[in-house]
């Protein structure tokens, strides 16, 4: 098997890829004006009609799926390519004959990045469509808005998202990765010898959930490292934030004699004028790296990712992975986007929560052809130790956590805006919903006990 | 997807879902390399060569020999070669090279062209902690003359002193250090004081701790100082935004009776025209003219908004002159619009590259680093300033503009074409909006709400300014921004809004007209 | 120096807008139950006079004393009008989305107007007399339930006179009520006025030299924010000062 | 024979209001509980709790429209008030889980993971549910006291109170989004067990909380038309015709503009109490600034200036936001916007004007409150 990626053997420069892209650029250019009127409708229509053709083909009515991802507001730029992949899978998947004989039906709504609207929606799908299971969220705070509706009435939700793990509900099933399989791994290996020995670590985020739980574990495991709460900093700046200068003083005074690493758990927009600062005060990913939690391929598609090349990231997937089934897959999302005149066509790149978002259908399929039925009881179960050749490699569900088995990769951004791994695991890392490190004395298990449970 | 095309698919799907599950990913992924570095090479003479073979070696003592052979005898010529084997290399063999890499690069790098490079290379060397790296460094010094990167070559140089056996030598680095204001060196000494504070510190110890103290002072002061001046920087720096967006509000505020709340959005379509000038660059100019795409622009960007503008005036505003609250509203609508119609039509994050002249900043002194894209800000608000005096005061079109302003009736008796006057002024104050955006996709990204971020705070300028006083809004956006930055290192971003907005709130308990009333008799018609 | 007869006296009242003087020294005082017309050119200060009055405008220095020595200047226009000054203003000003009835209610003079007053009360019926009875004086009976917006121009300079007589003020500052009217408006507004002054003391500004001879008993011409000349009508006419003030501008204005 | 037209309306209006009483009190509810699940008659457990989230916007545009409809002052910040009382509820309500928790902590679950040991001190009030009830209302009208004093009398007025507002909606919406002042942040408050020992999961809880809200908007409705009829509610409209003639007739706008200001403050914060035990979930990006003037974008497509309207406006925009964001979602902020746009420019007096319009071409009374657009500042 060939282990080389193409990005990394090969050192584009940044003249090639200017010319590399004007071909596209300029057919894009030029496209665009066609795009405004088809992408308003299409988004809309996309749900339903590519489906109702094949739905009554075979084996009895249609399954409905629901589909909760804002596709307007501030969180539709993440959240429309996991619709998008999700639909493509139910797309492969009809084509290939349904779930146990019977076509999916996808409904598609939009919570408008919303929280309040997002519980709304939820209740909507499970009471009104009565879907049987819904892929859905992005932010942890929409997964905790439609969490109680979900356990309420028994509902099933495939989250395709890093989070901060300390959830353990038996209604979601996470194909993201918990703490301990992306940020944990992350900061150990920059603080080995290969990753650069750093002791100093600035903990720079977005104020919410996520990056203050992750904050709060990775603070715990730095002093149990014996890393002294001197070299230790913590800040968070809110949504949207775009003056960065300050900020970025404190990190060069904090960086100052080497040694120091900033990890990053800043969200979405944010990010441009962060690392634009960063780099314009002179600050160099070799003085102190930026290691960023929530950076991928689709963030970086747009930016200008010259600010950001020999910045780190930690995800499970990168489109950059080599193996067959994901250059298979990369095609096809490409083409799928193309196809159906989505912004931006084959300009697309997939990422790890579009992967996780793409297999979670595939393990929800496995597991209702495994226990045939699509009663949410009896598909929980079959769940349990599902496993699937996702595009980044195989993946197994945890047998009683609800997490899933990832392996964890740390990636080099590139000019190109894609990610060089310099880091692999070994094999997969177990799902940890409550980290050793906070909560050593909790576990999560529903096959043994009742969700969360105190270890003896 | 064709035809022939399912048939595959199905068969592919298949395979997937039935492939054996046994297998273990991280094996198969890595059977290539394992294959790889395990097969070893035939013996070779050249030292050199022989040293490249053994890096890959199994043995650490080896490696570790190796690694030292290739750091005294090696030079430039050989990293392509190194950074060929790092990148099949496994963990042992990378964590073995990156010193070798790391040194030659950098002494290579010392005589580079670029300051830059030069400069990195000189910071970089300290890390490597090998000694040699010192002569290097300061002859590399003597020959410097960007004084930036001669610094960074002393400083470096004495912090590698540091860690030297000789006590004398210590001293002076110590002492140097202190004289060179160095900021890197203050962790380094703040051990030293550290050490000698200790009770069973040494006499020499303690005579370290003395000197470090010294120098530790010294760079102290110093750097209070360089604070000093890098917060009034980017105080000036945030005003200087918040001046180019209420520049446009207050003149079509102040002239017009409206208030803008889609300016923001003119801003944004602003930005958007400099990334299509900037992705028509891409497509049709060859990439060594890539930069000039920023000065094209200007006009580019100027110009869409001043039509977006226009468009918005003649379809919404004009049925609304006079109803300013009905202009807010209408014009928040718009704004939604606009917001929206960028979401669909862009879809994503959008982003400018900078040209190379706005990357990078300028030091200029120890300590206090200024970056060129907010000089270059802080420059075209003054500019714009300018411009507006003179198109307002010193220009016919400015009389015209200013006789509407105030009396509308009596202008279109003495010939004035008010409504072409009103359109044309919004205009302008539009196009401004799109320059302020061309100028901001130098600091933030190119994204729908780009609008929305400051546009609260740029209305708080003109409300604290005064309507219709482009003094009150110079005073106003500085005192809003530098005020801002003053607090924001001690309360966090968030507060100091809050506090602003309490500041407000109370300063136009004091002056309800603004900072610079309007008065006489018609003042509060 | 106060005067137990005068109603208003203003000494030295100075207005100064950013060095433009609107008020220069300026002294003015008024009698009890009298009618004053006050005329001169553009820009004299007039309408600043009544704005300094009735609290509208602050004046820079100088005092204006009202009925037994109350210094009115620093004091809030509401407490002015609760003290008996009653203000009309030269563009009509009146509630257009209320009735003509709503409109007088608002304006009847109430032991308190403070908001819960306002919420609880409800006209009493000597109130709803004394409206009709104003309705009838302004002659707008026929109009009481219509939408006060809907009135005619001069209907509406009525209306507001209305309002202002409903406050029982013992001064009234009435600024150009016959703007705009026909002959025959103007002359009911003069027979109106002149019906009123017996009542209370009234302060008319007025360019319309017809209807301040219809009016007018004594004139005060006020030119460059001080007071030029007082007297009757032929006398004000006949001074030598007024006719070159008025000439002058006009040779500058024309 | 001005009280005889009067009284004529009156009733025809107590008519129409028993009416939409009644058929919200009575018709709504027994449709969800009796017909089968089948029937084309059914009401869903879901569209009842929509509905009731709707109506819980409605007084919130109630306080609104008499802001603004009546007064001619333009709050942009109403969201800010709805907020205080959704979160004093929703206080009361995460103090309320208790040991069901994730945590199984005692303090709610943000607290866990924001490390605070202790419950803050102005948690304490928010343990009773008086204390929640009674906060939901005082605290915005306190806030609103506070605000609209300074703001009122140093007589800011027209678009400077309209951005102060939206400054005061923004400045609210980044503090309640830091983690830092202890209520939740971005996550705000959800996860809601029960509400004085009824489960807030059972449908009869939320049919009740469903009348609850009927109740509530009814009482509010009445209260305010109780204002507009008085001779207080002629001065806020006087005050918007002309507000210099308002203080020389002796009355202080400012007193009446914060009077209505504050009322206005208690009803959002009415309604944010009832809001948040049927949505379950109180985060800050209800008190922001599009929130906000979502509320004004209700009351203006309604009809500012008539209470009937700011209702209609309020349930006929939410409705259709509901059903339009399921078939054309990236279409909403289009249409959002558009209305703004329409209705400011081409029909002031919103749908109830248009209404009027057509039904009362032959009669001549105009409508007594007709948008004169002079509510320049």
């Amino acid at each position: 098997m060939e282990t080389k990626l193409p990005q990394g053997s090969k050192q584009v420069s940044d003249v090639e890829v200017l010319t590399e892209e004007s071909g596209s650029s300029r057919r894009e250019f030029l496209g665009q004006s066609g795009r405004v009127a088809a992408g308003v409708g299409v988004a809309a229509l996309l749900g339903n009609l590519g489906n109702y053709a094949l739905s009554y083909a075979a084996g009895g009515p249609p399954i409905k799926i629901g589909i909760l991802h804002s596709l307007s507001g501030t969180m539709a730029i993440s959240e429309v390519s996991l619709r998008d992949v999700v639909l493509m899978a139910v797309e492969e998947i009809n084509k290939a004959g349904g779930v146990m004989g019977r076509q999916i039906e996808a409904k598609v709504v939009d919570p408008a990045s919303n929280w309040d609207l997002f519980a709304e929606k939820a209740k909507q799908l499970l009471l009104e469509d009565k879907v049987s299971v819904v892929f859905g969220c992005w932010t942890s705070v929409s997964r905790k808005s439609v969490l109680p509706v979900f356990e309420k009435n028994n509902g099933l939700l495939f989250y395709p998202v890093q989070y901060e793990g300390e959830e353990c509900s038996k209604n979601v099933f996470y194909t993201g990765a918990a703490v301990n399989q992306q940020a944990a791994p992350a900061v150990e290996y920059l603080m080995s010898p290969e990753g650069g020995n750093y002791k100093k670590f600035y903990l720079l985020g977005t104020d919410y959930v996520y990056p203050r739980t992750t904050n709060k574990i990775l603070r715990a495991m730095l002093l149990a490292k014996k890393v002294p709460a001197a070299n230790i900093e913590e800040e968070y700046t809110p949504f949207h934030h775009q003056d960065y200068q300050t900020i970025c003083g404190k990190i060069k005074k904090f960086a100052a004699g080497g040694g120091a690493a900033v990890i990053s758990t800043i969200n979405g927009d944010s990010n441009v004028p962060f690392y634009k600062e960063f780099g314009n005060q002179g600050l160099r990913a070799e003085d102190a790296p930026i290691m960023a939690f929530s950076v991928a391929e689709d963030e970086l598609r747009g930016m200008d990712t010259s600010a950001l090349v020999g910045h780190l990231a930690a995800w499970n997937y990168y489109q950059s992975v080599d193996t067959p089934q994901n250059k298979k897959f990369v095609a096809n999302f490409k083409a799928y986007c193309k196809r159906n005149n989505l912004p931006d066509g084959e300009n697309r790149v997939t990422d790890d929560p579009i992967e996780a978002a793409y297999f979670g259908v595939y393990v929800w399929k496995q597991a209702v052809e495994k226990a045939g039925s699509i009663e949410v009881d009896a598909v929980r179960k079959a769940v349990y130790g599902q496993k699937f050749l996702a595009p980044g490699g195989q993946i197994m569900m945890d047998e009683a956590n609800q997490h899933t088995h990832k392996p964890v990769l740390i990636g080099e951004i590139m000019k190109n805006g894609q990610f060089k791994v310099i880091w692999r695991s070994k094999g997969l890392v177990k799902p940890e919903p409550w980290s050793e490190y906070t909560n050593p004395e909790k576990g999560c298990d529903w096959i043994n006990h009742q969700g969360t449970y105190q270890k003896k | 997807m064709s035809v022939a095309g399912i048939p595959m698919r199905i068969i592919l799907l298949s395979l997937v879902v039935f492939l054996p599950f046994g297998s273990d990913l991280r094996s198969a992924l890595a059977a290539g390399e394992e294959g790889q570095t395990t097969s070893s090479s035939p013996q070779s003479a050249n030292p050199i060569d022989q040293a490249l073979l053994d890096i890959k070696s199994e043995d650490a003592a080896v490696r570790s020999a190796a690694a030292a052979l290739l750091i005294e005898k090696g030079d430039a010529s050989l990293l392509p070669k190194l950074d060929e084997i790092r990148a099949d290399a496994d963990r042992a063999t990378r964590q073995a090279i990156k010193p070798v890499i790391d040194l030659l690069k950098n002494h290579a790098n010392l005589t580079s062209e670029q300051a830059d490079t030069r400069r990195s290379a000189a910071a970089d060397l300290v890390g490597t902690g090998r000694p040699e790296a010192i002569a290097w460094l300061e002859a590399s010094a003597a020959k410097e003359q960007v004084w930036w990167v001669k610094y960074t070559m002393e400083e470096s140089a004495q912090l590698m002193r540091l860690r030297s056996e000789d006590q004398t030598v210590r001293l002076l680095a110590i002492k140097k250090l202190g004289d060179l204001r160095s900021q890197n060196g203050l962790s380094a000494l703040k051990e030293f004081v550290e050490t000698g504070a200790q009770s069973e510190a040494t006499d020499e110890q303690r005579a370290l701790a003395t000197a470090a103290q010294t120098s530790v002072g010294e760079i102290d002061s110093w750097f209070w100082w360089a604070g000093a001046i890098e917060t009034f920087f980017r105080g000036i720096s945030l005003s200087s935004i918040l001046l180019m967006m209420s520049l446009g509000l207050a003149i079509v505020f102040g002239l017009m009776g409206v208030i803008n709340m889609a300016h923001g959005e003119l801003m944004m379509v602003g930005a958007y025209a400099t990334f299509i000038t900037q992705q028509a660059f891409i497509a049709w100019f060859s990439p060594e003219h890539f930069d000039w795409y920023f000065p094209v622009a200007l006009p580019v960007a100027f110009l869409s908004a001043a039509l977006f503008g226009l468009v918005l005036e003649a379809t919404v505003i004009r049925f609304l002159y006079g109803r300013l609250l009905e202009t807010l509203l209408a014009t928040w609508g718009v704004s939604l619009i606009l917001m929206q119609a960028a979401r669909v039509y862009f879809g994503d994050l959008t982003a400018v590259i900078a040209p190379q002249a706005l990357r990078g900043g300028a030091q200029v002194m120890v300590g206090v680093y200024l970056p060129y894209n907010r000089i270059f800000i802080i420059v075209l608000s003054i500019v714009c300033v300018l411009g507006i005096y003179f198109l307002l005061f010193r220009s016919n079109l400015g009389v015209r503009v200013r006789a509407v302003t105030q009396n509308r009736n009596m202008s279109a008796c003495l010939g004035i074409p008010t409504r072409k006057v009103d359109a044309y002024t919004f205009a302008f104050a539009s196009g401004l909006a799109g320059i302020a955006g061309w100028a901001l996709t130098m600091v933030g990204n190119v994204d729908p709400g780009l609008g929305q971020n400051y546009i609260v705070d740029a209305f708080m300028v003109v409300v604290t300014g005064g309507v219709g006083k482009l003094a009150g809004t110079i005073w106003a956006s500085l005192g809003i921004g530098g005020l801002n930055k003053l607090i924001e290192p001690i309360s966090g971003a968030v507060y100091g809004k809050v506090f602003i907005l309490v500041g407000v709130i109370l300063f136009l308990q004091w002056r309800p007209q603004g900072l610079f009333a309007a008065k006489g008799r018609n003042a509060d018609a | 120096m106060t005067d137990d007869n005068l109603i208003l006296n203003c000494q030295n009242v100075v207005m100064d807008y950013d060095g433009f003087k609107a008020l220069n020294n300026c002294n003015f005082s008024v009698h009890y139950n009298e009618l004053r017309v006050v005329i001169g050119p553009n820009g004299a200060g007039k309408t600043t006079l009544l704005d300094v009055i009735c609290g509208k405008t602050k004046p820079t220095s100088g005092k204006v004393l009202f009925g037994k020595g109350i210094n009115l200047v620093g004091k809030n226009a509401e407490d002015i009008t609760k003290l008996g000054v009653g203000r009309k203003f030269q563009a009509p000003s009146i509630y257009a989305n209320l009735s003509v009835w709503q409109n007088l209610d608002l304006s009847v003079k109430r032991a308190s107007k403070g908001v819960f007053p306002t919420l609880m009360g409800r006209s009493t019926p000597a109130e709803r007399e004394r409206i009709d009875e104003t309705l009838e004086t302004i002659g707008l009976t026929e109009h009481a339930h219509d939408r006060a917006g809907s009135l005619s121009h001069g209907q509406k300079q009525w209306l507001e006179i209305g309002m202002v007589i409903l406050q029982d003020p013992s001064l009234l500052l009435v600024d150009e009520p016959v703007a705009g009217m026909s002959d025959k408006e103007t002359e009911q507004t003069g027979q109106l006025l002149t019906k009123l002054s017996g009542k209370q003391a009234i302060v008319v500004i007025e360019h319309d030299m017809d209807f301040v001879r219809q009016i007018a008993n004594i004139v005060t011409v006020l030119a460059e924010g001080t007071v030029v000349c007082e007297g009757t009508v032929e006398t004000v006419q006949a001074d030598e000062h007024v006719r070159a003030i008025y000439l002058g501008r006009a040779k500058v204005a024309h | 024979m001005p009280e005889q037209m009067a009284t004529q309306q009156n009733s025809r209006e107590t008519l129409s209001f028993y009416i939409t009483g009644f058929v919200l009190l009575v018709v709504l509810p027994v449709l969800n509980v009796l017909p089968s699940e089948d029937s084309w008659l059914y009401l869903s457990d879901f569209r009842l709790n929509q509905f009731g989230k709707f109506l819980c916007f409605a007084i919130l545009a109630l306080g609104l429209d008499l802001i603004w409809g009546y007064c001619g002052v333009l709050s942009m910040g109403q969201g800010v008030f709805f907020g205080f009382g959704a979160y004093c509820m929703g206080m009361y309500l995460a103090l309320q889980i208790g040991k069901e928790s994730v945590y199984g902590s005692e303090l709610p679950d943000f607290m866990v993971w924001t490390q605070v040991k202790e419950l803050p001190f102005f948690w304490y009030p928010f343990k009773s549910f008086a204390g929640a009830l009674l906060g939901a209302i005082l605290v915005p009208v306190l806030f609103a006291t506070i605000f609209g004093f300074l703001a009122f009398r140093s007589r800011i007025k027209g678009v400077y109170f309209a951005i102060i507002t939206q400054a005061l909606a923004f400045a609210a919406w980044l503090v309640f989004n830091r983690n830092e002042t202890r209520l939740g942040g971005t996550n705000g408050l959800t996860d809601f067990k029960q509400l004085l020992g009824y489960r807030l999961s059972d449908p009869s809880t939320q049919r009740g909380l469903y009348i609850m809200t009927v109740l509530a908007l009814g009482a509010a409705y009445l209260f305010c038309r109780w204002i507009v009829a008085s001779r207080a509610g002629k001065v806020l409209i006087a005050i918007r015709d002309s507000e210099s003639r308002v203080t020389f007739s002796g009355y202080t706008p400012w007193m009446f503009k914060l009077f209505v200001f504050v009322v206005a403050a208690g009803l959002a914060g009415v309604s944010g109490m009832l809001y948040v035990p049927q949505v379950g979930i109180i985060t800050p990006a209800q008190i922001g600034v599009l929130p906000s003037l979502e509320v004004v974008i209700w009351v203006a497509v309604g009809g500012r200036g008539t209470l009937i309207g700011a209702v209609l406006g309020a349930v006929a925009v939410n409705y259709g936001r509901s059903v339009l964001t399921n078939y054309f979602p990236e279409a909403w902020p289009f249409i959002l916007g558009g209305l703004f746009v329409i209705v400011v420019t081409m029909f002031p007096d919103g749908l109830l004007g248009m209404i009027r319009k057509l039904s009362e071409r032959k009669k001549t009374p105009a409508p007594l409150i007709k948008a004169e657009g002079s509510t320049a500042a």
